[in-house]
């Protein structure tokens, strides 16, 4: 971290370098939380489309038990995250700032946590890189870092565009948490099996572990782990928000950069999280699906920080009262403080990508008031996409949405770095997370008149047509009506009137 | 050839058109909003102000002179303007149909750009020579360019300012060029010949 | 006197000329305006701006014989585009904006009397007469044309509900007391 | 007992970082005291009774404002700004300028020059230089009237009350004897009686280049050692980036080493244009003024050659002996077109906001 450092460019000119509050939480050992009674696990915990349930209010079952299934291209199943029974299938308050609902599956546990029949593969490695794909899909593994995209749906199209580097984040970059750190040090073994399936699964000849310098024990545990392996590294990268962003760490590992609208494989790198490589280890060799993650519990209120195993669907009250409430919460976060989101209450559940839970007393969770922009550019020296955060959101400030978005709103990643610089404290993310969501909406809405335009067309069409019938029909009964008027007179129907007023009738509609 | 450039230089800086001259105001206050319409109405104003230089030129010294008749100045000058403005007018609408738009009314106003007219007649009144009264004409429309462009990005930023209620819009905006023609009274009395007192303008009285 | 109406004659004379030549080398047709603000109106032609269809909408913006805020479905983001189109600033508050709404049938007033589907301009009410009428969602702009025609009163705009997925954050607040410690 | 009291949704990020408004600006009224301090010992009370009183009309001004506009007074005085305003005008006017000079100056900076724009960071123009360029077009006499250093304690330096009687009553009739001039304007007026610089700057009644600031000029502008340290402790705390005063400087010091060597007669040495009028002042505290210089890397450093090149150009060939103020203005307004023209270039995208190829 030294000038040396700085002067030789090693030192990431990107970013901020918040107080990371990571011990003593991340020292403390992993324990296991006791079952809870009641598990509420929520049928959208992935990018992608809500999971189908396939279970019925009443049924018994055991632990890893399918109870929703995919739904569409991108999508993941839940499974039963212990044995009991389906008490409730309906909307809770979703995990969300919104706080609006969202559907979940509640099972009221037997406490006897019976697993169900697992298939577990002696060697994935012998396996067609399609069976892995298959396998870790149907265990529902999504990214674990908290992108929460389903992890085969990455594999395949890793296979498709023969990636050739794996890349393993263990950045962790985020302040207060520490699940990553843990899952390195107490399950080392775990996570360099499960990314060399993972680059089994993908084709990949390289595998890069990228661990920021703050993690000595990490670094150490790992590097003893992968030392039999020759193809998979372990690299050190300076501890620096947001180095745990898959651009970022693409970037320090590789050099390469990730064109904006591209994918990182079309640059031929993928990034997986560490432990949703050691959910793959489980979900392969132990046929076990993700129903349990460690999640950090974090934060001035809590007398006992540290790491749990937990079952997904536990409700935030029962993390926290495991451990331990030293006054009421000022603030709850589902992970981690620059990207983490704020929980309505604590009755929400945790879900497949809540790396940890914090738990602010009122001195963490002062927001000093915003100011007006000085225009000091810190949080453009901050920005690591190189954007200008302050010109973005006066605009959006004076509704100018289009300007925004011609600064390039979209390639924001939301890292909170500006937010955080910002001398005047203006709520920068917000502004974009306002403006992205309120652009969608439009591009949805523009979608939908072009819709409406074509029905509105096909409206006129059919009236014309109809029109255009009734007029020839009209026509038709006239001429029928003159014709047996004709002959009624003359006894010959005059055949040529006939034609001549067919055509009439259609130029006058 | 530095007589020229230093001519250039003074017209548009030391006798700016429209901060030191207060000519053109309209379009000034008018198509500044955005940076691309300015630059635009800029470098229309530049195509017309220099064409109509040496088109008056010529009247002048082809026509009204040898004639005497000096009482028509001022009309030809605009029946020429006038037709350059046109021309313009189509060039542009064909050319860059956005820029049309985006200039709409003002590109057909700027026959009524009193700095159009007040250029012609200040080289006719000068008697300057051919090339001298080009440059003096392209001089004076790169200052009324220039500062428009400045002007219009000053303006896009006020646009984003949180202006008190009393002040928004116009009053601002006239403030704005206010303190803009404060800063270029710096460069008031530049001269780079030996001796410093001459304001630098070769028609500084 | 002669010499002054001659020169200037022949100057207009051979100016004219020269700028008749210019027009027709540099001709363009019509006036696109109004087609650029006709695709950004919904175009449903509904109606509900008084004037007879989007189109006709659209000519009298473009000609500014109508404010830019008279199309209800298309609510403040439309406004706020057409203004920035004609380069005009507007009171977006002005602009009444319910957000998203559909049409629903009460189907237990229903009576089959296909009035309303007859003026829906997307055709996006199902039902043959005497058979309970339904919205397709997908289809329907919110228009409300169909509300009134009903005689039963079981036709009713909703507001379509905010979910997880649409959700979408507050714009922060810029008011002075933002601005006190 | 667990759930929090949340009103609305609070938007991510949880942290924040430890600097504020209001630590800028108490830092760089930090940076500039020793500089401060050294122009009240030099010019003595004058000088200290026209700082306070420009400082507080410029307060004075900004309250007034706010309370007009209905904003929270107290809360946004407590960021400095004007404070910093009013100082760095303070430090620009001639030392022993009377009264009004300071009340009008101050007023006009904060009311006409920030306010009504719109208050802290909606201005285009630097506050400070505004009101400086303005009094100096509409009061020349008194604000090129300098001072002799008379340090205080010294043999003839007015006391506290005839201080006080200079900056508010007339000028002593021993004051034209203590009238001295700038080296800027001396060497322009004997320029122009036809002296060239090597004999006038011989002469012995030529104004000193002094380094510690023992000379007539500016109550602020004179102690440039001083000023550059405050400067670097202002880079040392990353308040400003180095592009600006770098640039500035070194254009500045370019342009005239070249007009220098090319005729040492006509042209001052690269020296004299550093260590001379506001050159330190502005570069480090002025140009760098966030509000209205760019925010890019690239368009700081032009930002700094343009004020380092108009500086020159008006000193040597303009109608004014000094132009660091009107300098800062020009390139201030010019500020929007470089943020405009000069953009960073973002992750995965070339330089004109393209996405990058994708190479295989």
């Amino acid at each position: 971290m030294g000038i040396l450092e700085k002067i030789l460019g090693r030192h990431p000119h990107w970013g901020v370098h918040p107080d990371d509050h990571k011990r003593p939480a991340a020292d403390a050992p992993l324990r296991s939380l006791p079952l809870p009674e009641v598990l509420r696990v929520p049928l959208q915990q992935h990018v992608g489309s809500p999971a189908r349930p396939v279970v019925l209010v009443g049924e018994r079952v055991l632990k890893g038990d399918l109870i929703a299934e995919p739904n569409g291209n991108i999508s993941a199943p839940v499974h039963a995250p212990t044995s009991g029974r389906i008490s409730a299938i309906g909307e809770i308050t979703a995990p969300h700032p919104s706080g609006l609902p969202q559907l979940a599956i509640t099972i009221t546990a037997d406490g006897a946590d019976t697993w169900c029949e697992r298939q577990p593969v002696a060697d994935p490695l012998a396996l067609a890189p399609e069976e892995i794909s298959r396998r870790t899909a149907a265990a529902g593994v999504v990214g674990l870092g908290g992108a929460t995209f389903p992890a085969a749906v990455k594999f395949n199209l890793g296979r498709r565009l023969r990636v050739g580097t794996l890349i393993v984040n263990g950045g962790e970059c985020e302040p207060y948490l520490s699940a990553d750190d843990r899952i390195m040090r107490d399950r080392a073994t775990e996570v360099v099996d499960g990314l060399r399936i993972v680059m089994h699964a993908i084709g990949a000849r390289e595998a890069l572990v990228g661990i920021e310098d703050n993690k000595p024990q990490a670094i150490t545990a790992m590097r003893a782990a992968a030392a039999a392996f020759g193809h998979v590294q372990v690299r050190v990268v300076p501890a620096r928000y947001p180095m745990g962003s898959d651009k970022q760490l693409i970037q320090t590992l590789t050099g390469k950069e990730v064109p904006a609208d591209a994918r990182a494989a079309e640059v031929g790198v993928l990034v997986h999280n560490v432990s949703t490589c050691a959910a793959v280890h489980r979900a392969l060799r132990h046929g076990e699906p993700l129903v349990e993650r460690i999640v950090t519990l974090n934060g001035g209120a809590l007398t006992r920080p540290g790491n749990v195993l937990a079952p997904i669907g536990t409700p935030v009250v029962d993390l926290l009262r495991f451990a331990g409430i030293r006054e009421r919460p000022a603030r709850l976060i589902l992970g981690g403080p620059m990207m983490g989101i704020v929980l309505p209450h604590a009755r929400v559940p945790i879900v497949k990508g809540a790396s940890g839970v914090l738990a602010f007393d009122a001195a963490e969770a002062r927001t000093p008031a915003a100011g007006p922009c000085i225009r000091c550019g810190s949080c453009t020296r901050a920005c690591p996409m190189g954007l200008l955060p302050l010109e973005m959101a006066s605009r959006i400030d004076a509704d100018d949405l289009d300007g925004a978005a011609g600064l390039a709103l979209s390639d924001c990643i939301g890292c909170g770095c500006c937010t955080y610089v910002c001398p005047s404290h203006i709520p920068l993310v917000q502004y974009f997370s306002y403006a992205k969501g309120e652009l969608s909406t439009r591009e949805r809405n523009r979608l939908r008149e072009a819709a409406t335009r074509r029905l509105a067309e096909e409206r006129a069409a059919r009236l014309q047509r109809e029109a255009r019938e009734k007029a020839v029909a009209a026509a038709r009964r006239k001429a029928e009506r003159a014709a047996t008027k004709a002959a009624a007179g003359a006894g010959v129907p005059p055949l040529r009137e006939r034609v001549v007023v067919t055509p009439t009738s259609e130029t006058a509609t | 050839m530095t007589a020229y450039f230093l001519l250039l230089l003074t017209t548009a800086l030391v006798n700016n058109v429209v901060l030191v001259k207060f000519l053109g105001l309209c379009p000034f206050m008018g198509v500044s909003r955005n940076m691309d319409s300015a630059l635009g109405m800029g470098l229309a104003t530049t195509f017309v102000i220099t064409l109509a230089c040496a088109a008056t030129w010529m009247l002048e010294h082809w026509l009204l002179m040898p004639f005497d008749l000096g009482y028509l100045r001022i009309l030809s000058f605009i029946l020429v303007i006038a037709a350059t403005v046109q021309f313009v007018e189509m060039v542009v609408g064909k050319s860059a149909p956005a820029l049309y738009q985006a200039l709409g009314i003002y590109l057909p106003l700027i026959t009524t750009n009193c700095a159009v007219l007040g250029v012609a007649l200040l080289t006719a009144q000068e008697r300057m020579g051919f090339l001298q009264s080009l440059v003096y004409g392209f001089g004076s429309a790169l200052g009324f360019t220039l500062v428009l462009l400045v002007f219009a990005g000053l303006r896009e930023r006020l646009a984003l300012a949180r202006v008190p209620a009393a002040f928004a819009g116009a009053p601002v905006s006239f403030i704005l060029a206010s303190l803009l023609s404060l800063a270029f009274m710096g460069f008031a009395g530049l001269s780079f010949s030996q001796e410093t007192s001459s304001c630098g303008s070769p028609f500084c009285p | 006197m002669w010499l002054a109406v001659l020169s200037l004659t022949v100057l207009g004379t051979l100016l004219g000329l020269a700028l008749g030549v210019a027009a027709k080398y540099f001709h363009v047709d019509g006036n696109s305006l109004v087609a650029e603000i006709e695709a950004l109106m919904p175009g449903s032609n509904c109606g509900q701006c008084g004037f007879a269809g989007c189109p006709r909408a659209a000519a009298a913006i473009a000609e500014g014989s109508a404010p830019v805020t008279l199309c209800p479905p298309g609510g403040r983001a439309l406004a706020q585009a057409l203004a920035a189109k004609l380069g005009i600033r507007i009171d977006l508050d002005a602009v009444v904006d319910h957000g998203p709404q559909i049409a629903n049938v009460a189907e237990d007033i229903c009576i089959g009397c296909c009035r309303c589907s007859k003026v829906c301009p997307t055709d996006a009410i199902l039902g043959a007469a005497k058979q309970i009428h339904n919205v397709i969602r997908e289809a329907c702009t919110g228009c409300g044309n169909c509300i009134d025609r009903c005689p039963t009163e079981a036709l009713l705009l909703q507001t379509l509900p905010v979910t997880v997925q649409h959700w979408v954050w507050p714009k922060p607040a810029t008011t002075p007391a933002a601005f006190a410690a | 007992m667990i759930t929090p009291r949340h009103v609305a949704p609070v938007a991510a990020p949880h942290a924040a970082g430890a600097n504020s408004v209001a630590r800028v600006m108490l830092w760089v009224a930090a940076a500039l005291l020793p500089a401060t301090l050294f122009g009240f010992w030099l010019y003595g009370w004058p000088a200290l009774h026209l700082w306070w009183i420009t400082t507080a009309s410029a307060i004075l001004g900004e309250a007034l404002c706010l309370r007009l506009r209905r904003q929270p007074v107290r809360a946004s005085l407590r960021d400095a700004s004007a404070l910093l305003t009013g100082w760095l005008l303070a430090l620009s006017l001639p030392p022993w300028a009377p009264w009004w000079i300071g009340v009008v100056g101050g007023l006009f900076a904060t009311v006409i020059g920030k306010q009504v724009f719109g208050g802290l960071g909606q201005n285009l123009f630097n506050p400070a230089m505004v009101a400086r360029v303005m009094l100096l077009i509409s009061f020349p006499v008194p604000m090129t009237l300098w001072t002799a250093p008379i340090p205080l304690l010294s043999a003839n330096a007015p006391g506290f009350v005839d201080g006080l009687r200079i900056t508010f009553g007339t000028l002593p009739a021993a004051l034209d004897a203590m009238s001295s001039a700038t080296l800027f304007g001396y060497a322009r007026s004997e320029l122009s009686r036809g002296v060239d610089l090597l004999q006038s700057l011989a002469a012995t009644q030529a104004p000193p280049l002094s380094l510690v600031g023992e000379r007539a000029g500016s109550m602020g502008e004179t102690a440039s050692l001083l000023l550059a340290a405050g400067g670097l402790l202002l880079l040392g705390l990353r308040l400003i980036t180095w592009h600006i005063p770098f640039a500035m400087l070194a254009t500045l010091a370019l342009l005239a080493s070249l007009m220098h060597g090319s005729d040492p007669a006509r042209y001052l040495s690269a020296g004299t244009h550093l260590l001379s009028g506001g050159a330190m002042l502005g570069a480090f505290f002025i140009a760098t003024d966030y509000v209205t210089s760019p925010n890019t890397s690239l368009g700081q450093f032009i930002f700094g050659a343009g004020v380092g090149f108009l500086t020159y150009v008006i000193r040597t060939w303009g109608g004014y002996p000094e132009g660091v103020a009107f300098a800062v203005l020009l390139m201030n307004a010019l500020t929007p077109v470089i943020d405009r023209y000069v953009k960073p270039r973002i992750y995965g995208r070339d330089r004109h906001g393209r996405p990058l190829e994708i190479e295989s």
